[in-house]
């Protein structure tokens, strides 16, 4: 994992307006344009109630370096119209810094807006478009914020022409025509934030959204096999799910519901099939008892849990890292199991891959804890490394000795008893979520019990999680404490308390079950005082520490519920109260 | 058994684990364990590429004591899991086995859309019209005006109790049928008929619950072969089954829809699947 | 409205909320709520004495659109939640309401479970052979050569669709009917028949999503009024609803089971009850 | 609640045999002898893995004071055969000073029980039976047994009158002789240990079991409507129910399963009546869900969960303490609720009418987490005190004037709003799982999502829970902090520390959610060690204190995975080498 300093030269801007506006359709160009500079970028979008169409955000930042976390600001904010824009007001923070770009014809700049003292400045979209035959303000608007912010008309224009030019040569001409005229336009707007240069031939890089990202890592890692229930924000991961699979000669089914699908994971899991499942908080809900059959069981199989809002139904379009509890806790019984999280979008790739590969070794089912702003976002970032876990359980293959029993618990010194694969001649055995023997006869005794229940504990405990189990940088004796999307934000105030002279280190797990004492003492040795950062309304993940682990005396919280992330500044000003 | 080339020939017993169930004696499960373990002989199913997966119930104790790769999952999941065993290794045949509580209560909703989905699987339910494990309450089968149960309401539940039979069928089953433990040739022939069906099939077998049913000794004395030929007619099967006093054994209706199969054939590769993503 | 002694004649509009719906324009939704609340006044129920209860989806957003109390539950719950109230409040009328993902996908256990109940409420179901909210994956009564899904297998899913009417039938519903959301009157009058039947009645109402299933638009030329007349013979009504093509609207079958209402009308005290423990 | 010392004068004992041996008829009668003369008793039973019939052990303490816990070891142990009991060996244990009552004719007794050094007596009961035409030799056991202890044969006799004369007098006459026959026998065994003489003129008491003594206090709270669907160990529970609450006019339905129940409860309580289920773990996993939305739509439902062994189906018969984590934390989301816990089987009764009180009080779901060693044995004990707690939420009543509008959330001091129950004229809402504005319309917005979640943990940090919220007894910088079916044995123990000069404070939750910083600090002042007791081989209590609470330092743990349960000798070694 590199260290993302400042990224001093990117540039945050939003654009939205009401449906039908084309908004999307703009800021995917500007992203395409960027992408094809050599920029890379963060994307996220944010809509109103309604079901489909309604207004819209897009919220980009575009980097002449890798970029994991959103910015404090909104550097530019443009409105093609105001309809219901208001409601985007606490996502999109602006200051005196920013510039608003508004099309007078179209409303008012909402009060809750304009009186962050933005600089305001007016662009006639409607009309400059009409100018043109076929022309729209969506190109207007993305001809003039490329100018603005320093990125190439051209390449914009050759954008356009990769998607349209084919398909609907008229379509293209007017688009290239309004992005020149809004460019042009710009030019009389005064200057804005530039992005910074490349520093040279653009890299090899990807573009990919978090889901999307898990999905390929849960390829990459060994599944063959899904069954899954739609749910928001988790549903991309099924939709690529249900196309890669089966060209790779996997399986994918949509089932009734999440009881379905987790437990024909388990059976697919239990005929040998590495499997998956995706879903969110509320389906995760459904899926606790089968978890539970799953870690008595020992059947390996993996559930990635994009976060939204809870409880409950909740907020299903936004982000919340609030499913930490019952990820880690909520199991009746003792039911140790796996539970990783990625930090950044394209680490839901390496995570999920990862978490493959702890669960078909160890024979555990693992949640892969990803939320919404990883999930639905779209990343432009590096080639990602090509890590080599793919998941390998250790089976018996061979018939046993004539009158030799099978164990398909044995209390192996490691935990991890050898598995048999249906189909394996003479090692037939019945596997059981009822208390069992080493045979996996049901047992109700005192020894059967705790037997296996060290053993299965002692899987985990016992393994060898490398440095994966979490990222720790830098040094200092504060430490900032942190997960999943949270870490992009906390990486980037540490590089600038560091700029402030303040040194704080990050120690961010990844793998969050089991709990690592000795490695987690070693990353604390020399620390004093302790942030932690959520993105949860009761600091679960303050408790988790807490309760797991021996922290320091002096523990800070930055923590509340979603949906607005928590951004850089928060975490860069606390940290310099901290340091004083 | 030890692999060899010349072909084995199992037999029931070769099914029959060492392990001694927990049944009470005289439960009717012991002779639909029998009617399974001859249903595999007859069908000359290799053990090890035999599957025997349940839920949770008297019933559903049946895999261990079989000697095929066995399931014992939880309560109401039984179908869901043998689905995903068998879409993940369609090379193994499959028999999900369990209860009427498991599968037509707390597992009605995986039975309507096995019924529909149509895996290739056999689902065999011994029904006894309680809940035998947990000591005796009314299941979606019982008669309305049964009440010894310190669960049930006296008079009973007043409630009418379910057709599986007819739910499988209007769900889209293409094999549904009726046997009774106390015929356990009967029911081994249909039950191996059944696992010959393509697609998904249902037996719903009347097993005695000798310990909280005792009344259900006299099944055997009313119970009568279908005195109508299965049929291929949905409709005519359905009008039957709305009109049928549930006595009746037999297959009731054979259709023929494809079973579901959505393995891939592809063979790509990762890297064509990265390759999507790179600019 | 305030509380007064002359009777008060309710209009369809007292039934709708101040709230817009998020529902695309188009939705056939729309037109539904319409017909409740239609309904409703038909039968000139006070609002603070009747419930709507839905589950999650597009449909189910419904309970919110209404003046009467609402309950917006869980994916797949909304029947239990439904019943639970209706059981504890006999006085209430109780309409459940949501789409066919909800009611018969994740929720198909409780929609088999209350057409056996038969406790007296009704449950509208708008239909639209998809899942809206989550943008476009096949429910259980989608066509099975759908496949404009990014989550459906090229050629579709391959699936026979559900016949949720077949099925309620099956699973002894006592009234079951269809109707199409283009007819608003017609839905209204079947509405306020189901909620006058006493015990569960089922109404299936086609309702196109138009954003997902632009097709659905024609579903308007297709639909025909039953041509033949609702029956009270299940058998009868199970053979037609099996061979039927799913576009004969009206009511289908009506039965006359009692519905279940399992409230105590005792007197006793806890004093009454701690007796029993006392030495 | 009076502190139980010692209780010198009390005796265990076990009775077992295969299936037909008569053994629970045995100890049952036994039980009412005791109950007769004025005894307090404990009784539990063990059985085989069959489902009907099959061995079983009588497992009885009976004392002329309340008890509330096992002893150390089976002062008595008598087999009336052998078959398999040697199942039970951890169950019951032995020492020097136990004596095994053994018929010769039965078998050996098994090495296992022997090698404790047990004294070994022979009572040939079977012989003796068949002298007595129609004689058994469980009523042999009986009488030998009353003999021994010091209980009234006289007493047991009019046990048997009141039982069998009516109905079958030649077995009352047969049984009669054969207690008489037994008693004899026992003359000549040698002393064993005394049941204690009571102090005075026999006390009220009843006789219940856990499982009834929850069920009478949901009824007594205020409970009208319960959907449950069976599961063991929590069954007794619904059948209490299905027969109480008809009688007093509420209502009763067995649900097709989990999902349906809490869902039909959470409809009931929307209705405006007080509902409960119960279940055990499997079916608590299948309940998380609706528990959530419980908790966002603000309506009170109670469920009880009986614990046994986990994970998955577990030990479905057996005990345990492992579903701490799934009740507190097993939510996604951040969806405060409550949870409390009985702590003998005697306060399974008020526990779960302050349940219902809490919930109906608060708007919010509450978890009674009972366990199947409470709730499946039997007790002889005081009468329960005729606490008041009644469910009481705080409702609309009155329409509201012309153009107000009713605001079912409305962010009010206390966090507890005001609720309109369906019927109510003018106040109708939608209660909404989404999060929601105020008058309960669905709200992405942040400011809402925080308004709601500050208000719902408000409604439970805020509450006023009075002493309940613990048991907290006795001085001593050593504190046993221990929850649930752990109490009786902690208790039993500090008494018998102090005894031996060492003083320790007992400190065990009866709430466990919310948690209550203030008083647990107050009951920790001054406390310098704490041994957390607990029955979970993750210890899952000693974590929540830790992540909940400031403990002092030096922390020691019991902790270990059921189905065992914790006797007062560990805990009192313990405290004895924590103490020097
Ligand atoms: C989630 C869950 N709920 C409840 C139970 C308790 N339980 C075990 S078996 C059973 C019913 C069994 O009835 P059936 O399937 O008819 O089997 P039978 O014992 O009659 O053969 C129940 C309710 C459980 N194990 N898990
Ligand atoms: C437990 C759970 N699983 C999945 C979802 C996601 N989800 C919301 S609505 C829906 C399907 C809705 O389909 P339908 O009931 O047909 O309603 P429509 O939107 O078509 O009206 C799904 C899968 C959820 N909210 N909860
Ligand atoms: S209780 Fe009934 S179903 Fe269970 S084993 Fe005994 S006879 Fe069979
Ligand atoms: S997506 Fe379909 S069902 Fe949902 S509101 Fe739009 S048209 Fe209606
Ligand atoms: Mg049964
Ligand atoms: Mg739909």
């Amino acid at each position: 994992m590199t260290q993302n300093k400042g990224v001093s030269g990117s540039v945050s801007l939003a654009m939205c307006g009401s449906g039908g506006a084309g908004v999307m359709t703009a800021a995917n160009m500007l992203l395409d344009a960027a992408a094809e500079a050599g920029y890379y970028a963060l994307f996220g979008r944010s809509s109103g109630p309604q079901i489909r169409g309604g207004e819209a955000a897009a919220i980009v930042r575009l980097s002449p370096e890798p970029v994991t976390s959103v910015d404090d600001t909104t550097e530019i904010l443009l409105a093609i119209d105001w309809q219901n824009v208001q409601r985007f007001a606490a996502e999109l923070p602006l200051d005196k810094n920013s510039v608003i770009i508004t099309d007078p014809t179209q409303g008012e700049v909402p009060e809750v807006m304009a009186k962050s003292g933005a600089r305001i400045v007016e662009l006639h979209m409607k009309d400059l478009a009409k100018e043109i035959p076929g022309g729209r303000p969506n190109m207007i608007a993305l001809g003039a914020v490329a100018q603005l912010i320093g990125l190439s008309v051209d390449v914009v224009c050759e954008v356009l022409g990769q998607s349209l030019k084919k398909k609907r040569a008229d379509a293209y001409e007017a688009s290239v025509a309004a992005v020149k005229k809004g460019a042009e336009a710009a030019l009389s707007m005064g200057t804005t934030k530039q992005l910074g240069k490349l520093a040279g031939e653009p890299a090899k890089r990807w573009s990919i959204t978090g889901n999307e990202a898990a999905a390929l890592g849960a390829v990459r890692g060994g599944v063959r096999f899904c069954a899954a229930y739609p749910i928001t924000p988790a549903t991309e991961i099924l939709e690529y799910l249900s196309s890669a699979l089966p060209k790779v000669g996997g399986t994918f089914v949509q089932a009734e519901d999440e009881l379905a699908s987790i437990n024909m994971c388990i059976g697919g899991s239990f005929g040998g099939a590495a499997s998956i499942t995706a879903t969110s908080g509320p389906g995760l809900s459904l899926m606790i008892e089968a978890l539970g059959m799953a870690t008595a069981s020992e059947t390996p199989v993996v559930v990635v849990d994009v976060q939204r809002g809870g409880p409950s139904t909740g907020i299903p379009t936004k982000s919340e890292q609030s499913d930490l509890n019952i990820a880690l806790y909520g199991l009746h019984g003792d039911g140790p199991h796996l539970v990783v999280a990625p930090n950044s979008i394209g680490d839901c790739l390496m995570t999920t891959q990862w978490a493959v590969h702890l669960a078909e070794m160890t024979q555990t089912p693992c949640i892969v804890l990803s939320d919404q702003s990883l999930g639905q976002s779209r990343t432009i970032m590096p080639v990602p490394a090509d890590v080599a876990f793919v998941g390998k359980r250790l089976t018996v293959t061979e018939a046993l000795p004539e009158g030799q029993v099978y164990k398909r618990y044995a209390n192996t010194a490691s935990g991890v008893s050898p598995m048999a694969i249906p189909g394996t001649l003479g090692c037939q055995y019945t596997a059981d979520g009822l208390e069992h023997t080493e045979t996996g006869l049901p047992s109700s005794q005192a020894n059967d019990h705790s037997t296996q229940q060290d053993k299965r504990l002692r899987k985990l405990t016992g393994f060898e999680y490398g440095d994966l189990w979490a990222t720790v940088e830098g040094e200092g004796d504060i430490a900032v404490m942190c997960w999943g999307s949270c870490v992009g934000a906390a990486r980037e105030a540490i590089a600038r308390a560091a700029a402030d002279g303040v040194k704080a280190r990050l120690i961010a797990p990844r793998l969050l079950y089991p709990t690592r004492p000795d490695v987690m003492a070693k990353a604390l040795a020399g620390v004093k005082k302790v942030l932690v950062v959520e993105l949860s309304h009761l600091g679960q993940f303050h408790r988790y520490l807490k309760g797991e682990y021996d922290l320091p005396a002096e523990i800070q919280q930055i923590k509340r519920g979603g949906p607005l992330p928590i951004r850089p500044n928060e975490i860069h000003s606390r940290l310099l109260s901290m340091g004083k | 058994m030890t692999e060899s080339n010349c072909a084995i020939t199992y037999s029931a017993k070769d099914y029959k684990s060492e392990t001694k169930p927990v049944w009470c004696p005289g439960c009717g499960d012991y002779s639909v364990l029998s009617s399974i373990t001859k249903a595999f002989a007859d069908l000359n199913l290799e053990p090890h590429k035999t599957s025997v997966v349940s839920g949770i119930g008297c019933s559903s104790r049946i895999p261990a004591y079989t000697t095929t790769y066995g399931f014992h999952t939880i309560h109401g999941r039984a179908l869901v899991v043998g689905a995903g065993l068998k879409l993940a290794r369609p090379d193994m045949t499959v028999l999900v086995a369990g209860g009427d509580g498991d599968g037509f209560s707390i597992g009605g909703n995986h039975f309507l859309h096995a019924c529909r989905r149509n895996v290739d699987m056999t689902y065999v339910v011994m029904d006894n019209r309680v809940y035998g494990m947990t000591k005796g309450q009314p299941s979606p089968t019982t008669e309305p005006d049964w009440d010894a149960s310190a669960m049930a309401p006296p008079g009973g539940t007043g409630m009418t109790p379910f057709n599986p039979l007819a739910i499988a069928l209007a769900a889209g089953a293409n094999f549904v049928a009726r046997c009774f433990s106390g015929d356990p040739n009967g029911t081994a022939a249909v039950i191996a008929e059944a696992i010959k069906h393509p697609g998904f099939s249902f037996v719903a077998v009347m097993s005695p619950c000798i310990t909280f049913r005792e009344e259900q000794r006299e099944w055997k004395n009313v119970v009568r072969p279908s005195p109508v030929d299965s049929t291929t007619d949905a409709a005519q099967a359905a009008k039957r089954l709305m009109t049928d006093d549930g006595f009746n054994m037999g297959i009731l209706y054979r259709g023929a829809r494809v079973p579901y199969s959505p393995k891939g054939a592809g063979q790509a590769t990762i890297g064509d699947l990265e390759a999507e993503f790179a600019l």
